[in-house]
């Protein structure tokens, strides 16, 4: 993935969250306060906005910037833990130009720390990190299976509805939490497949 | 729904631009940010931060002035402000003494807070953390949420700064008020978000929620709807047993939004008559809103000397005055 | 319709017990009666004396205190007091200077006024009242009706009074406040009465009902539901013809009961945008309520340099302390 | 009427206005504020909870106890009418003991006097004086014709209905308030129908 492409990335993001605004939004209201949607929406328009600002930027940059507007614009929980992530991919990034299997497979390593450690949390709590954790995992030294990455992060996406939520508001229903998709699993999903679909097309 | 607003997408920046423009002579916006200011601070006091979620109105804008607040960041409805905007807030508020931010327990405040403390210590700011838990609808500490017990943390925090406290004093204070004030809520009907047309749950007619937070979530039990005197003995019998025996007490009847002023007072004669303790300070009326919700809190702080002097300090915000 | 209560025909009583026992440091019930006074009295002061029926909280009893009224008679629900409960006022807030009642213009409130005060005459106490009419929703001044501007007409006649002057004298500014203060309401929803279980009123899921009063009776008009801007512009175009030009204005922004904070904010930053006047000094938030109702009502008030004395004057009351 | 009839009175009235309490507060949601019933079934509730302590009171003494009881009671704008019309009753018949038809004639006058002042009204303005301004008219020096008196009652209550209200809060209704019943009217004409079956029954 080169600057380029994490442009499009970005893009293809922002149109996917305002198309699925309702429906995350729809699956937060059963585990949490109900803006999750609007939220993811409303951080990545701003994001969007600002594309043409960024037209200079390096790739490190870019994955700084995005990071910083998601905390800003989407608050909330989702914010600092997407932001968290693209900040630490930003970081590892530092003077790649096109990102390689090994590049990923480094960079969505600390982004994967850096949400656990924002998060205070690890797989299996029900939340984002179960698709961003077994997504980082599919990465290896060489080039990136885009199909198999985008089935992980389905496959991450769908286990969180037998889960007990153990972070954020949903840990408030304890078991009753089972039963439900994590909306915060589900956007994640959303970006993994934008991301999969446009690096498939370049293929 | 029908609602006083015109864009809802952009009530949050109305509202405070009417919260100033209405108390131009007490407050300030700081530009660009969704943070509201004392106009003028005390220099080398420690600074006092709030903020989240709006939709809690008065809280936390309106309780920003002398004796409280110096700062509150006013996040989307329901949603934690971002990082940046809690940073400009610690920015403002430190006059040299360090900044001491009280944040309710929610995952994305707390979260925030943290990014925003990161970011001000990078800059060679002190900015310290107290997290409010007071709602014992939750059992597990680690989950409990901060609701209206907040204002009574933030108003004894407040007046204790105003001495001119340093920092880890005034930190101590604000830890030791948390382990002593306790709430629980009950909702009589949901509310709706100023951008969603449903409401935030749906609760039938002779219905009530029980242990419900401040955004709309559902609660911890559904039951048939009580009297108010039957409320305040299951909020009292949730609440009590985390309060020292013995301590004088500070009651908070705190209205969720919609529910009037008379009921109010009904409850809070109920709470009274059922409470043979030493109330020494009995607060009425809406002071952490939930937006349009019918329902009511109920708070109890077991007081100390400490305490008891700094509750009844002056202080002269927009909605607390004293 | 849910209500924190208990017995709906005891809710006047339950209420005004749980006013006073949570102020009992500022507030005393009259034994026997629904009146609600100052615990200490000023001696040789001018009474100030207000009431009404209940189901306008604060009014009138959050009012009690140094800097505005003496005492304060709560009828039943939306239904004047009898003439015995103003005269027990009356007789109470007489400390010898004579007592000034302050009576929305309602015909019970002035039929049972004008009752009290012959009885109060009959023992020797001089007894005057004025009639508060500040609602330009209705044309004939004889029928206007009373509403939120009663509060600005109370603050500024109880400090005028707290400086010691004399009944005349207090009788006057009350009057001039009277004939400068304009309002007008536009409600979003009816309110439902304690004993009652319907609405007021209905009202479409779209629609508004402008130019309501504060007892649940329907408007002068109803319309599909406007933006805050709109709703405030219709205000203003109703009460500015009848405010001098020129004079600096006090805006009150008051919510009809169960509209949130924030929209109140949203209402008063309309507000003040559109008045190209010298506005010093807006108030928002409920002062004078209808139950349950959702809306708002907007008063214009114009200053003069005794006016805006006695309205900046120091007041501590449960509701309004500055 | 001897004082025992006029307690008899009070009572049949208070068990009335209970039982049309509803009805009577429907009439007031169309012209005022929805009270009516309720504040005339409570204030004739007190009446005839004080009935016993009334036991040894005159005619004269019990109307003066009724008017105020009903000031106190009722509230609103009813109260003070019909308390004032009751008082003046009490001072009409200071040494009446057993009202005859020129008692209850110049009573009523009386009564009709102090709801005028009172009210600030005169008949025709679609309030309860238009019950008993042709109630007090239909008296005379002779016998009351009990049958008269509640067809006139009737008929000053009926006429109400196309009356443009010009006292009390209908008035705010203006030409509106037209093709509506009074509430007070109509409790007014309960309260004489009351009158009239009683006595009619003791003749
Ligand atoms: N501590 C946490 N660790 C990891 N993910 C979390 C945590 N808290 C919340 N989340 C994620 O954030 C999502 C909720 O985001 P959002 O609704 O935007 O924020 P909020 O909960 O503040 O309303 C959850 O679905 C979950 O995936
Ligand atoms: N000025 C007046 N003169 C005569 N009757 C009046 C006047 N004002 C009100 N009324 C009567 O009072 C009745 C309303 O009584 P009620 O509903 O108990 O009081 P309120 O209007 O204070 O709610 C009206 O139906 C009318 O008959
Ligand atoms: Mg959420
Ligand atoms: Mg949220
Ligand atoms: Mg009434
Ligand atoms: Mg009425």
């Amino acid at each position: 993935m080169d600057s380029k492409q994490a442009k499009q990335w970005m893009q293809k993001t922002a149109i996917r969250m305002e198309a699925e605004k309702d429906e995350l939004s729809a699956l937060d209201q059963a585990l949490g306060d109900g803006d999750h949607g609007v939220n993811m929406a409303r951080g990545f328009r701003a994001v969007e906005e600002s594309l043409d600002e960024w037209d200079e930027l390096s790739l490190s940059q870019l994955m700084q910037k995005l990071g910083s507007t998601l905390v800003s614009k989407v608050g909330g929980a989702a914010g600092p833990l997407y932001g968290t992530a693209f900040m630490r991919l930003g970081a590892a990034w530092k003077d790649v130009h096109q990102v390689d299997g090994e590049a990923w497979m480094s960079g969505m390593a600390k982004a994967v720390e850096g949400i656990a450690q924002r998060g205070k949390t690890q797989a299996g709590e029900g939340t984002l990190l179960d698709v961003w954790s077994p997504v980082a995992a599919t990465f290896t030294a060489s080039e990136p299976d885009w199909k198999k990455i985008e089935a992980e992060a389905k496959k991450g996406m769908e286990a969180t509805e037998d889960m007990v939520v153990k972070k954020g508001r949903g840990a408030l229903l304890g078991e009753k939490s089972v039963g439900h998709l994590d909306p915060g699993a589900v956007s994640s999903y959303y970006l993994f497949q934008e991301l999969a679909n446009l690096m498939k097309a370049g293929e | 729904m029908k609602k006083l607003m015109n864009d809802p997408e952009n009530i949050v920046t109305a509202f405070l631009d009417g919260l100033v423009a209405a108390n131009g002579e007490r407050l300030q916006r700081l530009e660009g940010t969704d943070v509201i200011t004392r106009r003028s601070f005390k220099p080398q006091k420690v600074g006092i931060v709030s903020g989240g979620g709006s939709g809690h109105e008065p809280a936390h804008a309106g309780y920003v002035g002398e004796g409280m607040l110096d700062a509150a960041v006013a996040g989307e409805v329901f949603t934690s402000p971002g990082a940046d905007q809690f940073l400009a807030a610690i920015q403002a508020a430190d006059q040299g003494a360090g900044v001491l931010v009280l944040v309710k327990n929610y995952n994305g405040d707390v979260m925030n807070v943290e990014m925003a403390q990161e970011m001000a210590e990078a800059e060679g700011i002190t900015a310290e953390m107290v997290i409010i838990n007071d709602d014992v609808a939750v059992d597990d500490p680690e989950q409990r949420r901060g609701i209206a017990g907040t204002v009574l943390v933030q108003k004894m925090t407040g007046a204790f700064a105003e001495t001119g406290a340093s920092l880890s004093e005034v930190k101590r204070l604000a830890e030791k008020a948390v382990s002593r004030v306790r709430s629980m809520s009950v909702a009589l009907t949901p509310c709706t978000l100023p951008a969603v047309d449903q409401p935030s749950f749906d609760l039938a007619e002779e219905e009530m929620e029980v242990g419900i937070g401040i955004h709309g979530e559902r609660g911890m039990d559904r039951r048939e709807v009580a009297s108010s005197a039957e409320i305040a003995r299951l909020l009292l019998d949730h609440i009590l047993p985390e309060i020292p025996q013995g301590a004088p007490l500070a009651v908070l009847v705190n209205g969720m939004g919609s529910t009037s002023l008379m009921e109010l007072q009904v409850f809070a004669n109920d709470v009274i008559e059922q409470l043979d303790r030493d109330i020494q300070h009995t607060f009425v009326g809406e002071y952490m809103t939930s937006l349009d919700m019918a329902g009511v809190s109920l708070t109890l702080l077991a007081l100390d000397d400490e305490l008891a002097e700094h509750l009844q300090a002056p202080v002269k915000t927009v909605q607390w005055k004293q």
